[in-house]
């Protein structure tokens, strides 16, 4: 009679976060760990909670514009779009041709900066320390062009309702043609480098596997979604801006992995390029701010607005009383729902899995706590 | 035996040189990969601390030093000061059969082969009991780790070493290269020297193998509770082993002093030599850690156990049949490349055609959007409020 | 159909001197019309209020139907297969939630709307409908104290354990808060 | 092991290629002309007193609310050389909550804030943050000296216009009003011409 060993078995709560060089900033993650393997996550956030949706009731329409450059502060111009428009829409302004352009043209190229950072930190997660150069090196340009145009870097402030604070300088055109040579090399460098190298295909093929009816019900949206083959881009959903006038392809994934949601950033920062040599070509003259009377005051009302953010699909539900601050803003952070599905994701692999797959989601902090 | 005064003072004398060389070796390791990393990635890598960044490694040493050494207090005080010695005193001792030229070697030992090995498997201990005694869930993750991969990739180091053995006919190293006068053993056996390098590197714990002190996953692993001097000895005693691994590599593959010049060169010059094939391989693996990502812990032990195990017994029994039968030495060359060329099919077939394959199709079959025809571009001519506006379009 | 037209509320609302309120009237353009047209199919008489503005249709319903009114939305001629957003609106008497639905099939947008006493606000939960439900209700429950009777855990998502208080809700103080 | 070499030959090919890093403190990077550094309150050579008034819109309009200031009668205007009947006393801006975002300089009237190109103001002492008149002055006037600045409504702020405009008005209405009397007189020469 073989006697079975007595000790009883007891998983290991292993605490990654929320100082962690792979959470991408305050995330804290507990993993209870049989071994090397993950039995179950619980995700714990709100570290990086500022209660914006708070102060953006006690603030004027035109400094809320500054809170959206804070909440997702890797793509700003793609947040600022995204209240503005829902601005626009309770103010019932339309911004002029010219500043939609600009818009769209500078929103894009923030797309593709952001995606380079996946590209450059998700190798770093990998354990590849070249990459990361190679796409700071590209974003570096394209903050130069955001610098030369908006005067900030990062947090731009650049966008009003109903327009754009200020026309681009006489040399964007030339400026911006140059850059999305440069870009387009870059980004074919580090995907030479990194898009089928074996360890990378190794550690990413197959590796946090989410289908499409799951992923949907979890509320993915963006890649990290059209990496499970859902075609669900609010860009040829529910066309905004100048979106409608440019030919452009959405690439989607097939089986839901890692390396699904990692290639399709790399496919969007090609089309990305392609959709502003197309603007370019489309640039009209013109205004840049509606004309007419002074925007402060919106009549009371409830608007939806959502925009195509690099993570997903950023909402802004706005509630006004039709006083001169919003009584409601509440925002659908992309990287907030994202984050939902990775326990699904993560049971059951590996610890250096855990890590692949939340990096491959491509959550932003500042965007799930709000 | 009697050991007389002069003897214990040339014996002394002998080791604190090689002390120094190993030492040195070790801190030019450090700027070497911090500058050439740098330079692989498009940047100065450090310039501040004396010309060049000569001085940083010396810069680092003085500030690890001074840095207050931390112990956490559930530790095993005694085990966890222990680990650091018993990882470093290995990688310093094997240096003893080391010969540097034809006759600068502490104790040129007729087993120097045997004596590397058996020396070199004791810094596994040392690992796991930093892991363990400093009583941390990273640390004993990292712990585990580190036996698991060391133990796996320990057997295909030896059974390489043990092929140039029977090859060179001798495991000691001076006769290793002298029977490397002509044809150095990368040319016989190639196949060999790639195993060799891939288990240095997995022994080492460099880039595509550093998992067991992985910074994403397990955050420095065994080391991550050590701080200040401790954690030097880490450091240095893993610089230590990798300058350890490039220059076995030179002396078993690339022919040591001897290869290009067949003739004794004079004692510099063939230190020189040697010591330049050593920072060759050193470069390459630096090159390797600066483009691979890391690999997976049960993708490395799958590695160990199904690809590199198998083949160095091949190779092994392939060696012996040569040497009993007295073929040629070129048909291990060719068994070697022949083999070489497998895995690189198997793996393009498996891994790499269908990942191209899926990203033509996903740029290729993405939804298409169509434009619409832009409604004429109408100029609103009235003035603008905020700003003066000039319809200067490109 | 009339907006939430505040000035109605009852007196406590603070009073409001300036401008007076312009409120938006609510057109729906074609495509918003077949949606709310098929919304209102679906709903039926449950309906207690809808409207819509541009291609977004909206109707209210009573907080007791809504899971029904939810599910139907999902299996049935709609296919609402995501919960785009889930949010609440204090309106100081009461409690407002808004459920953004949408469809990836036929590519619709829908948004119910559910009033909850402002004393003890409490909805029935649709984790078991949209899994994306779970984190949006903990975050409503955290920053509006909004109950949900169904959810698995409502352990606070965005704030720390032992805060107490909504900060989301208007009552709450902004900036006399003393953290210690 | 193909695309792993690929990769290799990627990185090699770094080494023939110069690096791309600006070594700080010896090389600093142009900053472009539109960068918004830290505000700068800009200075009206014609009148010699900076062109703010002390209206607090900006105060009250940033969202950080990181400005206080102070103003007082302007002795200038009584002695009519500025048409600025107050002036800033006082004027404080604390750094550290400061966010770039540059909406003081939009909501400004009077052309009297800009975003200068200042960014490195670390300082030792703990109140270094707070940029007082003076420090804001000197900013101004140092991005004045720099960029091509032009205020955007010359005719309403700088001193010497709106100067030159009220002495042109002035002189109209004089004119018009002596031009008045003349015709008054000759009206009342017709009428005492008629009656008598």
């Amino acid at each position: 009679m073989t006697n079975e060993p007595q000790f009883d078995h007891v998983d290991m709560m292993l605490n990654m976060g929320p100082q962690h060089p792979a959470t991408h900033g305050v995330f804290r993650m507990v993993l209870t760990v049989d071994g090397e393997r993950v039995v179950d996550v619980t995700p714990h956030i709100g570290y990086l909670h500022r209660g914006t949706e708070r102060l953006a009731e006690v603030e004027t329409y035109g400094q809320v514009i500054t809170l959206f450059d804070r909440v997702d502060y890797i793509s700003n111009l793609n947040n600022e779009l995204a209240f503005v428009r829902a601005g626009e829409k309770i103010m019932e302004v339309e911004a002029p041709e010219r500043a939609q352009y600009i818009r769209v043209i500078l929103a894009e190229l923030n797309r593709v900066a952001s995606h380079l950072l996946f590209i450059g930190t998700y190798a770093i997660d990998l354990g590849g320390m070249t990459p990361v150069m190679y796409c700071f090196r590209e974003r570096e340009r394209i903050e130069n062009l955001f610098e030369h145009v908006t005067g900030a870097r990062m947090m731009h402030n650049y966008m009003r309702i109903g327009g754009v604070k200020s026309d681009v300088p006489d040399d964007f055109v030339p400026w911006v043609r140059r850059l999305i040579g440069e870009v387009r090399m870059g980004v074919e460098e580090s995907d030479k480098l990194l898009s089928t190298n074996e360890v990378f295909l190794a550690r990413t093929q197959g590796v946090g596997v989410i289908d499409g009816p799951t992923a949907v019900s979890c509320g993915l949206s963006g890649p990290s979604l059209r990496g499970s083959g859902v075609a669900y881009d609010v860009r040829k959903d529910d066309p905004y801006e100048i979106y409608p006038y440019l030919n452009y392809k959405i690439p989607l994934g097939e089986n839901g992995d890692c390396w699904d949601r990692y290639y399709l950033r790399v496919l969007e920062c090609y089309e990305s390029l392609n959709m502003i040599e197309q603007c370019l070509d489309q640039f009209p003259a013109g205004p840049i701010m509606a004309a007419g009377r002074r925007i402060a005051r919106p009549p009371a009302g409830e608007v939806f607005a959502h925009s195509e953010n690099p993570r997903g699909d950023l909402g802004v539900y706005l509630v006004s009383d039709g006083s001169d601050k919003p009584y409601r803003v509440k925002i659908r952070p992309p990287s907030f729902c994202n984050l939902v599905g990775l326990a699904t994701m993560t049971r059951g692999a590996y610890i250096a899995d855990a890590v692949a797959i939340l990096g491959s989601l491509d959550i932003v902090l500042g965007e799930v706590d709000r | 035996m009697n050991v007389t005064l002069s003897d214990a003072i040339k014996l002394t004398m002998q080791l604190f040189a090689l002390l120094n060389v190993a030492a040195f070796g070790a801190i030019s390791l450090v700027w070497l990969e911090r500058r050439f990393l740098g330079r692989l990635q498009g940047r100065p890598g450090p310039n501040r601390v004396g010309p060049l960044g000569l001085l940083q490694p010396i810069a680092d040493a003085i500030k690890l030093m001074s840095k207050e050494d931390v112990a956490p207090g559930t530790s095993q005080r005694l085990l966890f000061y222990a680990a650091p010695i018993l990882v470093f005193v290995p990688s310093f001792v094997v240096w003893l059969t080391f010969p540097l030229a034809r006759d600068v070697v502490v104790r040129n030992l007729d087993m120097g082969l045997f004596f590397f090995v058996a020396i070199s498997v004791l810094s596994i201990v040392g690992l796991v009991l930093a892991g363990w005694s400093s009583n941390s869930k990273y640390a004993i993750l990292g712990g585990f780790r580190a036996a698991a991969q060391l133990v796996s990739y320990e057997i295909p180091i030896i059974t390489m070493i043990l092929v140039i053995g029977m090859l060179s006919d001798s495991l000691d190293f001076v006769k290793v290269v002298d029977a490397q006068a002509t044809v150095p053993f990368i040319a016989v056996v190639p196949l060999a020297f790639v195993i060799f390098l891939i288990a240095g590197l997995a022994e080492v714990g460099r880039t595509p193998f550093d998992i067991y002190f992985a910074e994403s996953e397990v955050v420095g692993g065994p080391f991550v509770e050590y701080s200040g001097a401790h954690w030097a000895i880490f450091f240095l005693a893993e610089y230590v082993n990798t300058f350890v691994v490039g220059i076995l590599g030179a002396l078993l593959f690339l022919g040591g002093w001897r290869w290009p010049f067949g003739a004794d060169l004079p004692q510099i010059a063939s230190v020189a030599l040697l010591m330049g094939k050593a920072y060759f391989i050193v470069l390459i693996i630096f090159w390797i850690r600066a483009t691979y990502p890391r690999m997976r812990i049960d993708q490395l032990m799958a590695m160990a156990w199904k690809w590199l195990i198998p083949l160095s017994f091949v190779l092994f029994l392939v060696a012996a049949f040569q040497l009993k039968f007295e073929w040629p030495w070129w048909v291990l060359t060719i068994l070697s490349l022949g083999v070489l060329v497998v895995p690189v099919v198997v793996q393009s077939r498996k891994q790499r055609n269908p990942a191209l394959a899926l990203a033509v199709r996903y740029s290729a079959n993405a939804v298409i959007v169509h434009a619409k025809p832009r409604p004429a571009a109408v100029i609103v001519d009235d003035v603008v409020a905020t700003s003066a506006v000039e319809g200067t379009s490109a | 159909m009339t907006a939430q037209d505040p000035q109605a509320a009852p007196a406590e609302k603070p009073v409001r001197h300036g401008p007076p309120i312009v409120i938006a009237e609510e057109v729906l353009n074609e495509r918003g019309e077949e949606t709310a047209a098929q919304l209102a199919r679906t709903l039926g008489p449950l309906a207690l209020e809808s409207a819509g503005r541009e291609d977004n249709p909206w109707a209210r319903v009573d907080a007791k139907e809504l899971h029904a009114v939810a599910k139907e939305c999902r299996d049935g001629e709609m296919g609402m297969d995501m919960l785009n957003l889930m949010l609440a609106v204090d309106w100081i008497d009461r409690i407002q939630m808004i459920y953004v639905l949408y469809s990836t099939t036929n590519n619709r947008k829908v948004i119910l709307k559910a009033d909850l006493p402002a004393d003890a606000p409490a909805i029935d939960s649709l984790s078991d409908l949209w899994e994306a439900a779970t984190w949006y209700e903990r975050e409503a429950h955290d920053l509006f104290g909004v109950d949900f009777p169904g959810n698995r855990d409502m352990s606070p998502l965005l704030l720390y354990e032992g805060f107490e208080g909504h900060p989301g809700l208007k009552s709450y103080p902004l900036n006399d808060y003393e953290e210690w | 092991m193909i695309s792993g070499l690929k990769g290799m030959m990627v990185t090699l090919r770094w080494l023939g290629k110069k690096n791309i890093t600006a070594n700080y403190p010896e090389e600093h990077l142009p900053v472009q002309e539109r960068f918004m550094g830290f505000p700068g309150l800009l200075w009206d050579e014609t009148a010699e007193e900076p062109f703010c008034t002390g209206c607090m819109v900006c105060v009250r309009e940033c969202p950080t609310q990181c400005m206080t200031a102070i103003m007082h009668d302007n002795p200038k205007a009584v002695e009519g050389k500025s048409h600025r009947r107050k002036i800033i006393e006082t004027f404080e801006i604390n750094l550290n909550r400061c966010i770039l975002c540059g909406i003081c300089v939009d909501v400004c009237n009077f052309d009297a804030i800009a975003m200068s190109h200042e960014h490195e103001l670390a300082s030792f002492a703990r109140t270094g943050a707070r940029a007082d008149l003076g420090l804001l002055l000197e900013q101004g006037r140092k991005y004045q000296a720099e960029t091509s600045w032009a205020p955007k409504g010359p005719d309403r702020n700088v001193a010497s216009v709106v100067l030159a405009k009220r002495a042109a008005a002035e002189a109209a209405k004089a004119a018009a009003a002596a031009e008045e009397k003349t015709s008054a007189e000759t009206a009342v020469e017709n009428t005492e011409g008629s009656e008598s």
